[in-house]
């Protein structure tokens, strides 16, 4: 029990391990993935429990001190991002396994690889760590997105791809930065000697900063650095696409993390300089990816604009910067991440049974096995769309609630008409591809119906957003704790730099 | 029992759309048992709540929101209640024998019931997000109802513009809602009827009480929201009767009802929903006269009986709600029995168009009857109950007070409206029943008997209602009314004959007039050639195009795939956000003094400038790039030297031969120089781009590093030997303080080599020139790179095992294995190589990984946390002490996965297979020269 | 005196480094270039001796060693390059 | 430590820094590729050699003792140096094959047939 | 000294800037090859470097700053030199990839005056 | 014997290289130059295409003695013409009959060739019978021939017989 928090990286990192040792039996490989998703399920549950206690679980890697070596912190929101993605993960695997694992060389190892650094980007209370974690998830998603692909795939996968390594750039550029001025890496020591910098170094630590905020962004696709994500998104392999919900998140988790903790409301004159920049550029981005959304050619292209949209929504929700909108938009994050993951499941099974015309919504063509792909769609269409009773519409009341009275005429209007932009958007796609739907020409056969692991996959992440909607009490109750413990940083510091090594001599 | 009531639809819907087979009849008796189990129980409370209780159950769902399960069953949601259910088991019953055989009854039914328990959830709702949610959910259902004939286009667009239009209203109500909620401070019902006067006076009140009233107006089609309403009319007859009397329209009524106690009383309502109203009222009932359309007529007649009940709502007097409330339940009768009817018309005739039908009086005797008194009851003829209502509005249209402008508007639009109203009354009767009988090329005849018993249900109750009011329906009126104006219900009777009165006058004079319209117009034009295209559905139409057309635009023009515009964006948010807090000079205070440069770091900065210049100035030709920029490689390793950094100039010069390899690798798959680039434009932008963020990054570094140091690194020097036994303190950093960095960064280096691996496995990529003839034979290098292969791993060995206290160690002698291995690769070739050493470098990778992981879980076993370093000194026999530290094992993994993942990447580049039939030249690219050997 | 004599020589050599990048850069052929490259690491080789002397460290041998090591694999393979275009056949 | 060792030393130094120099000078002047080809090769043996000696000497009188790792480098250099040398030429070979612009010899040397006699290369001229 | 540094890695810097900015896979990669160099440079000069104290200890140095460099960014960059790698190489793979399946070494995919919009 | 120790040359080489790199001479690290001397080149035979026979060895140290002598006079001459003037210097290239069959031999000639200055092995015929030899400064072509068949073929054929 007391490793806990460092088992979220360490099991789909052994995982992953192990797949390249069995080579290309396909069995064996999905007993070690399906056992290390167990595995995963039941960490991240307990690590859940455990954080909802209230204190900061400090995990000290190596036995050094926080500020010599690197430390874990898990708090309410880091393990409630470990838990949304070991949920997400399962349907996704699911999905996986009815074929595409067998088609893309080394699925497997760089789908446990890929959660490795998931958890390990949301675990880690070191900046350079969080890097490093970034690059191990982004990584795998190249390998993710490609392994199996050609043409247009390998096109987005270039995007992708340079993009990313620039972004890691700039994130390099801001590490060392920040390095050269504060003298330290992990975030909680960090945060104290932001809070008492010199009055000269304040200029220099912001610009740092602001290029840190940048690369953010650019993982979360927030204006003017999403254009990225439509292509890359509506290109990947549906399991992978919908696993890659949650990397916007990321993203967004990280701004979350460093701009509550480091630049957070104790950080002197920096505090909470960032969400200035957040709140027009997350409103722009909402208008724009809703406009995209509803401009898109096909229906995976318009669920990566929703995406995009439910990221720049998660930014207009931190940057508003108060307890009860930050719990509202980690409600949103869950639900979104669900609810677009499960859209690019039924895409790809939809595009499945369209034959040549995919899932173009500008041709009519005939849809196979309409009944359960129809209520599939429609469901989903419904969440998205931030329509009762879902917890889309949940969390969007909740946030629309929680605006402070001097935003409300903005930030509801912008959320107000996205979201019946959102409702067009999805109502023209649904329309098209069910309801245009033409009958198959005379000895046409229909398409072989989607595999049960597809619908299951579809279903069970859907089943995710009924379960939310019921528990939205408990889980409203737990995010409200945890913006909470975000937005008073303190206490999480301290524990941060008090926690003492078990053996060794702590610092200073 | 209210959440059974609730539940019912919900449960029967699921039930039906699972029993898929099962034969049509027990699927409708199926669907029925929902509204007819729900009447039982809404009969069960009856007694209680005449006598003017309020059953109410509240169940958590979000309270900390204000989401609470609350249904209430007063006197409104009562009446409201079995308005849905009992015309719900009508609509059923009906449509049981209206649904053609390959329409997909379960389906239809399924739909049908989600609609009612939505529609239930509303009018019980006693929490107002709660109502808000069962609102947006009867907008859904609604639009898969008006979509059901999913094949016809009309009613794919009628759908999406129903859903809309009343999808935008919900989205205004929510706003409207949880403003109501922060005035009021709560969203239960109770509270906020309660709490009427402080809403009002709230300064929040009027943007509240638009956005709720945007909210009411889409749902109940008010004008110039009502264009939705005749399209819906896609939809099959039994739901456009169900939606368009009862239900859908009626629940923006309902809703300004429910919310009359808290809203209504200023004059921006008044004003507001009286004028909407009555503009509503006329703009319907005019529109109604030329319809040509059966249930065309109907929709635009229901659209001005809506105007007509929000305006009495916006006169706001108690009456006035009463004679509202009254109009509600005698439109729903009437309305419902004439869309059934003529439904019946178009399942016989095969069609609802005025212009083609005629005569049916005598083809339909009992029908026609039946339609002709709710047609007559919709006119407001006495002895019907549109009488009844008609006349409480005229009254309370001449009674109102205070506003005298007012009064004569709505007065004069009442009577227009009853003058219309008879007009397009007629016009039904008339074209329909009366004149020559068409010829339709079909036998029309009286439809099965027991599609016609809902009509005759209805019109029965039109006859009552309008002849014994306060025997049949004065005590629900009055319970109803109570529901929205509690104790301050008016005294009023139900009669048919108030005397001979103002009202009486106007409602004579409307039925002559009418009459002269209706006879009059036809007299003077041919009313059938009139067409009037619906501007509401044209300018919808044009703004939903444009809008696509605008998003289409704009999203291409921003997002157009253009990699160069997504990097140049990143580069410049980067500048500005870096330099935005600087602008102010702020860049170079507190800067200290630097250090003396000795002249031979010029000569080191000016390789490293030269060559990186010159990179950019050849990198058109891209082999000469390649050459130029391993010389920044070596300036750069200089740097790490030259700057006490002995491990990273090592890494850095390892580093750059194996990135060397690489490019050549791919290089012979990439055209060999780069096209000029279009724009000279373009050019210079990007290079005043790249001057901007190279000065910008030389100002923030030089200010950066000439401050003083606060670093927490003296630390680490001080613990590295004694705690983690280790001199080389870098390196100790690496497998030891930061372990897990160096965990997760051999995890990427594997990983890279498995996408490699992935990508390039089963890949065939033409080579873009091929050199004709053999592979070049080199035996003496080969000979001289035998002898260096043994010496070279002799060295990577020992740069592995003094890492930990000597610069080296593990990514050091990773690569010091593999670049000597990559040696044999290009000078003997990689089948040579690969025949006679034979690795599996992706196990390699596992193993070194599971290796890296094994050592850190060690420590788990001891208690510690993972990664903790141990450390043993073994004597052995001969060999004297042995220092061993746990970091050689974490070691061990980084040196077999680098040397595993670089040879992996390498060697998968290099054996890439030709493919077999060159493609077609590519646009831009050299020509291959030579053929593919 | 010694020294001195370093210092000279590490001046020396910085000289013939900057000689050779002028042939790196200037070709005009890629053979030109290349054999630019690989005297650029042999000075090096030199360099870093005499910084180890200079500074009375041998901390950079290894540097020096790696590089008369392998500083050729880099020289290797773009001759290879230019001559076959496929540099592992 | 003895004034010969101190002379000894910066001769070596200075022996050795002039091949060095004089190597890339070669390299930068020298007018064609072939001839240019000579010019490291000093560098790398003479040049590289006698820095060498003179470090081992240094560490071994001023620093820690006698170590004769530096030899190691020489021994890598005199492996390594005919390979690239050779290499580079059969590059500037093969280019000249490809593209007879440059002045170098034809690649087709005549082989079997002609004796075993010496033969001077006709084009090998100083062209350029 | 520290000017030369950090003029060195805004030289780097523009040139890899510059390069990043050009339209073709191959030019992309180099620049980024450019500017991880220059990254690399600049954590490794917020260490504040020195000449001549390398960190690795010696018997009987005191172990403090004022004896040798800050080891801290030295391991930072060898990390970052990995990644950087790693990336390079998947970049390169992924853009031969995108050449041939998609017959042009543009960014894009596709030719700028042979595709238009798409 | 040849089974666990393929070449005992390279064994020893590779155990001086590790004794010069450790500069320890303790026995444990004794021991682990012993071993990587048996292993290394183990797996360095994997690789070999033709083992190397040794003849005469002792004739090695002599020719070593011989091409040292001639780095350094021939570096000085070069030095001499490349900081004359560039017209002095006739270039040309030679073609070098071999008599030497074994790669290894050829392979040590060409090494010597290309490391003595004014010389450098540019091609091996692919039959193995010349080498081409580019000649910084080339006076005579048949008397270069027979110096290098002279002073470096000859003790190589006794080396590598």
């Amino acid at each position: 029990m007391a490793h806990l928090p460092v088992l979220p990286v360490l099991v789909p990192l052994v995982a992953g391990a192990l797949m390249l040792l069995v080579g290309r039996r396909i069995g064996p490989q999905r007993a070690i993935a399906w056992t290390a998703m167990a595995a995963l399920l039941a960490t991240a549950a307990l690590l859940a429990r455990e954080a909802d206690r209230g204190e900061i679980l400090v995990y000290l890697l190596g036995d050094w001190p926080a500020r010599l070596g690197i430390a874990l912190t898990v708090d309410r929101t880091s393990a409630l991002m470990v838990l949304t993605t070991a949920l997400l993960a399962a349907p996704c695997l699911l999905y996986a396994c009815s074929g595409w694992d067998r088609r893309a060389p080394h699925f497997h190892a760089l789908f446990q690889l890929q959660l490795a650094g998931l958890n390990g980007a949301f675990l880690t209370g070191d900046l350079f760590n969080l890097f490093v974690f970034f690059e191990v998830l982004l990584i795998a998603s190249y390998g993710l997105m490609l392994s199996g692909g050609r043409g247009p795939r390998m096109r987005a996968g270039l995007h992708y791809v340079a993009f990313n390594i620039t972004a890691s750039t700039l994130f390099l550029v801001a590490l060392g930065l920040l390095y050269g001025l504060t003298g330290t890496l992990n975030m909680a020591e960090m945060s104290l000697r932001v809070a008492a910098a010199d009055p000269d170094d304040v200029a220099l630590i912001q610009a740092a900063s602001g290029i840190l905020l940048v690369v953010f962004c650019a993982k979360a696709a927030l204006l003017p650095l999403y254009l990225w994500l439509p292509e890359t998104y509506s290109h990947a392999p549906a399991a992978v696409a919908a696993l890659f919900t949650v990397m916007t998140k990321v993203g967004v988790y990280a701004v979350l993390r460093v701009y509550t903790l480091v630049f957070g409301s104790e950080a002197g004159e920096l505090a909470g300089w960032a969400w200035d920049w957040l709140l027009p550029a997350g409103i722009a981005t909402l208008v724009l990816a809703s406009l995209g959304a509803l401009a898109s050619p096909t229906l995976r292209a318009q669920v990566s604009w929703l995406v995009i949209a439910s990221a720049a929504t998660l930014f207009i929700a931190f940057s508003l910067d108060t307890p009860a909108s930050v719990s509202a938009g980690l409600y949103y994050l869950v639900q979104s991440t669900f609810v677009t993951a499960a859209l690019f499941l039924i895409a790809d099974m939809v595009r499945r049974q369209r034959g040549k015309a995919g899932d173009r919504l500008d041709i009519a063509a005939p849809l196979g096995h309409k009944a359960a792909l129809g209520l599939l769609l429609l469901v989903a269409g419904v969440a998205v769309a931030g329509l009762p009773p879902l917890p889309g519409f949940i969390g969007k009341f909740a946030l629309l609630a929680a605006v402070p009275d001097g935003r409300v005429a903005l930030v509801w209007t912008t959320v107000l008409v996205t979201s019946l932009l959102a409702l067009v958007a999805m109502a023209r796609s649904g329309s098209q591809l069910v309801w245009r739907a033409e009958a198959f020409p005379d000895g046409a056969a229909a398409p072989r119906p989607p595999r049960t692991a597809q619908r299951i996959a579809a279903g069970v992440l859907l089943g995710y957003l009924g379960a939310l909607m019921l528990v939205s009490a408990p889980v409203l109750r737990y995010t409200d704790a945890a913006a909470a413990q975000l937005l008073a940083p303190a206490p999480a510091a301290d524990a941060i730099r008090g926690t003492a090594p078990t053996k060794r001599a702590p610092s200073p | 029992m209210l959440e059974l009531l609730l539940a019912l639809p919900f449960v029967l819907a699921l039930l039906v759309a699972i029993l898929r087979n099962v034969p049509r009849a027990a699927t409708a008796w199926l669907a029925a048992s929902a509204p007819l189990l729900g009447l039982a129980i809404l009969a069960w409370y009856t007694p209680a709540v005449m006598s003017g209780e309020i059953p109410q159950v509240t169940h958590a769902w979000i309270p900390q929101a204000g989401l609470l399960f609350d249904l209430r069953l007063d006197g409104l949601a009562w009446m409201f209640a079995g308005l849905v259910l009992g015309i719900g088991v009508l609509i059923v019953m009906y449509a049981r024998y209206y649904l053609s055989s390959s329409d997909c009854a379960p389906r239809f039914f399924a739909y049908l019931l989600l609609f009612m328990g939505a529609m239930l959830g509303m009018v019980l709702a006693g929490n107002l997000l709660l109502l808000v949610v069962f609102w947006e959910l009867t907008s859904v259902s609604s639009f898969l109802l008006i979509g059901y004939w999913t094949h016809r286009k009309d009613a794919r667009e009628g759908a999406r513009m129903a859903l809309t239009i009343t999808g935008a209203g919900g989205l205004a109500l929510l706003g409207g809602v949880l403003l109501l909620g922060k005035i009021a401070g709560s969203f239960q019902l109770d509270v906020v009827l309660a709490s009427g006067d402080a809403i009002r006076a709230h300064p929040l009140y009027a943007p509240m009480l638009g956005l709720v009233l945007l909210g009411i107006f889409t749902k109940s089609a008010q004008f110039p929201l009502h264009f939705w309403l005749p399209h819906a009319m896609a939809a099959p007859t039994p739901v456009s009767a169900y939606l368009h009397s009862a239900t859908m329209v009626k629940a923006g009524v309902f809703l300004l009802a429910r919310l009359h106690p808290a809203l209504a009383g200023s004059d921006l309502f008044f004003y507001t929903v009286s004028g909407i109203g009555a503009a509503t009222l006329l703009v319907g009932a005019w529109n109604a006269i030329f319809q040509h359309d059966l249930k065309g007529l109907l929709a635009y007649s229901t659209i001005s009986h809506l105007g007509l009940i929000t305006l009495l709502f916006g006169l706001s007097t108690p009456m006035a709600v009463v004679a509202g409330v009254f109009h509600i339940l005698n439109h729903a009768v009437f309305k419902a029995s004439l869309f059934m009817a003529a439904g019946i018309i178009d399942h016989e005739a095969g069609t609802r168009d005025m212009r083609r039908l005629g005569g049916l009086r005598r083809l339909m005797p009992f029908t026609s009857a039946l339609a002709i008194i709710a047609s007559l009851a919709m006119a407001g003829v006495p002895l019907l109950n549109g009488f009844l209502s008609k006349e409480m509005f005229f009254a309370e249209a001449l009674e109102i007070r205070g506003h005298d402008a007012m009064r004569l508007g709505v007065s004069i639009a009442a009577f227009l409206a009853g003058i219309f109203g008879v007009a397009y009354s007629l016009r039904f009767v008339h074209d329909t029943f009366f004149g020559a009988p068409p010829d339709l090329g079909r036998e029309i005849h009286e439809p099965p008997r027991w599609m016609k018993i809902p009509v005759e249900i209805l019109v029965v109750a039109c006859l009552a209602v309008g002849v014994v009011p306060a025997l049949t329906i004065a005590p629900v009126l009055e319970t109803s009314a109570r529901g929205v104006l509690g104790p301050a219900l008016p005294e009023y009777s139900l009669a048919v004959w108030h005397g001979f009165n103002l009202p009486l006058l106007m409602s004579i004079g409307s039925m002559v007039l009418g009459v002269t319209l209706y006879f009059g117009l036809r007299r003077l034009f041919d009313i059938h050639a009139v067409i009037r295209r619906s501007l509401g559905r044209r300018v919808f139409r044009g703004n939903v195009q444009a809008l696509l057309r605008l998003a289409w635009r704009f999203t291409y023009a921003i997002a157009n795939g253009n990699l160069q515009r997504y990097l140049l964006l990143t580069v410049l948010a980067a500048l500005v956000l870096a330099a935005a807090p600087l602008a102010d000079g702020a860049l170079l205070a507190g800067a200290g003094a630097g250090q003396p440069m000795p002249v031979l770091g010029w000569v080191v900065w000016a390789v490293l400038a030269a060559a990186a210049i010159a990179t950019v100035a050849l990198h058109r030709q891209r082999l000469l790039a390649l050459v130029v920029i391993g010389a920044v490689g070596l300036a750069v390793s200089l740097v790490f030297v030259f700057l006490s950094a002995p491990d990273l100039a090592l890494t850095q010069l390892l580093v750059e031969m194996v990135t060397i390899a690489l490019m050549l690798l791919a290089l012979n798959y990439l055209p060999q120089e780069s096209p000029k680039g279009r724009s000279r434009l373009r050019r210079v932008r990007d290079l005043a781009i790249a001057g901007a963020a190279g000065i910008g990054v030389t100002g923030l570094v030089y200010a950066t590093i000439t401050r003083p140091s606060q670093t927490i690194a003296g630390e680490l020097l001080a613990r590295s030997l004694p705690e983690a036994y280790g001199s080389n303190v870098v390196n100790v950093i690496l497998v030891d303080f930061r372990g897990f960095d160096t965990l997760g960064e051999i995890a990427v280096f594997g990983i890279a080599g498995l996408v490699v691996h992935a990508l390039l496995r089963r890949s065939r990529l033409t080579p873009t020139e091929v050199i004709p003839g053999g592979p070049a034979l080199l035996p003496m290098p080969a000979n001289l790179s035998q002898l260096l292969f043994p010496l070279a791993l002799a060295v990577s060995v020992y740069l592995f095992l003094r890492g930990h206290n000597q610069p080296g160690g593990g990514f050091i002698a990773g690569l010091v294995l593999a670049i000597p291995l990559l040696l044999q690769y290009v000078i003997q070739g990689s089948q040579y190589v690969e025949q006679r050493l034979g690795f599996d470098y992706v196990r390699c990778i596992g193993i070194g990984l599971l290796a890296a992981v094994g050592t850190g879980v060690a420590a788990m076993l001891f208690d510690l946390p993972f990664l903790s370093s141990g450390h043993a000194d073994p004597v052995l026999p001969l060999f004297g002490p042995l220092p061993l530290a746990s970091a050689l094992g974490f070691d061990i993994g980084v040196y077999l996965v680098v040397f595993g993942g670089a040879m992996l990447i390498l060697s998968m580049m290099g054996t890439v297979k030709p493919r077999r039939k060159a493609p077609p030249a590519a646009t831009g690219d050299a020509a291959p020269r030579g053929t593919p050997a | 005196m010694i020294e001195t004599a370093v210092v000279v020589a590490m001046y020396v050599v910085g000289l013939a480094m900057l000689l050779s990048l002028w042939r790196l850069l200037r070709g005009p052929t890629v053979p030109d270039r290349i054999l630019g490259l690989d005297t650029l690491y042999v000075n090096t080789i030199a360099l870093l001796i005499l910084f180890g002397m200079h500074l009375d460290s041998s901390i950079y041998f290894e540097a020096a060693l790696i590089i008369a090591m392998l500083g050729f694999v880099g020289t290797v393979m773009l001759s290879k390059y230019v001559m076959r275009r496929d540099i592992v056949e | 430590m003895s004034t010969a060792f101190e002379i000894m030393m910066v001769a070596l130094l200075a022996v050795g820094a002039f091949f060095v120099l004089v190597g890339s000078l070669g390299l930068a002047k020298l007018s064609d590729f072939f001839k240019r080809l000579h010019g490291p090769t000093k560098a790398s043996t003479l040049g590289v050699g006698c820095v060498m000696i003179a470090s081992i000497g240094h560490h071994a009188v001023l620093g820690d003792g006698l170590g004769l790792r530096e030899l190691l480098i020489t021994g890598f250099l005199f492996i390594t140096a005919p390979i690239s040398a050779h290499l580079m030429a059969k590059a500037a070979l093969a280019l000249a094959a490809e593209d007879p612009r440059p002045s170098l010899p034809p690649r087709d040397e005549p082989q079997a047939g002609e004796g075993d006699g010496p033969r001077r290369a006709e084009t090998g001229g100083r062209r350029s | 000294m520290e000017f030369a540094l950090a003029s060195g890695i805004g030289v780097l810097t523009a040139c890899g800037i510059y390069l990043l900015l050009r339209a073709r896979s191959f030019d992309v990669i180099l620049g980024l090859t450019l500017l991880s160099y220059a990254t690399n440079l600049l954590i490794f000069a917020a260490g504040r470097p020195v000449i001549g104290k390398p960190p690795v200890l010696r018997e009987g140095v005191a172990e403090t700053l004022a004896n040798y460099t800050d080891p801290l960014p030295q391991a930072l960059v060898l990390t970052a030199i990995v990644i950087a790698f790693a990336m390079t190489a998947v970049a390169i793979v992924v853009a031969m990839r995108s050449r041939a399946d998609n017959r042009s070494d543009h960014v894009d995919g596709r030719e700028p005056d042979a595709g238009g919009k798409q | 014997m040849k089974r666990f120790l393929p070449s005992l040359p390279l064994s020893l080489a590779v155990f001086v290289l590790w004794m010069l790199l450790v500069s320890n001479f303790s026995p444990a690290q004794a021991a682990l130059g012993l071993a990587l001397a048996v292993a290394l080149p183990l797996l360095a035979d994997m690789l070999a295409p033709e083992r190397a026979r040794f003849g005469r060895l002792p004739v090695a140290l002599k020719l070593g003695a011989v091409v040292l002598v001639d780095i350094v006079r021939s570096n000085i001459e070069v030095a001499r013409l490349i900081l004359g003037p560039e017209r002095a210097i006739s270039p040309g290239f030679v073609q070098v009959p071999l008599d030497l069959r074994n790669i290894h031999g050829i392979t040590a000639l060409a090494s010597i060739i290309t490391l003595t200055p004014g010389t450098v092995s540019a091609e091996l015929s692919e039959d193995r019978r010349h080498l081409l030899v580019h000649c910084f400064n080339l006076r005579d072509a048949d008397q270069v021939v027979a110096t290098i068949k002279a002073r470096y073929e000859a003790p190589l054929k006794e080396i590598f017989p």
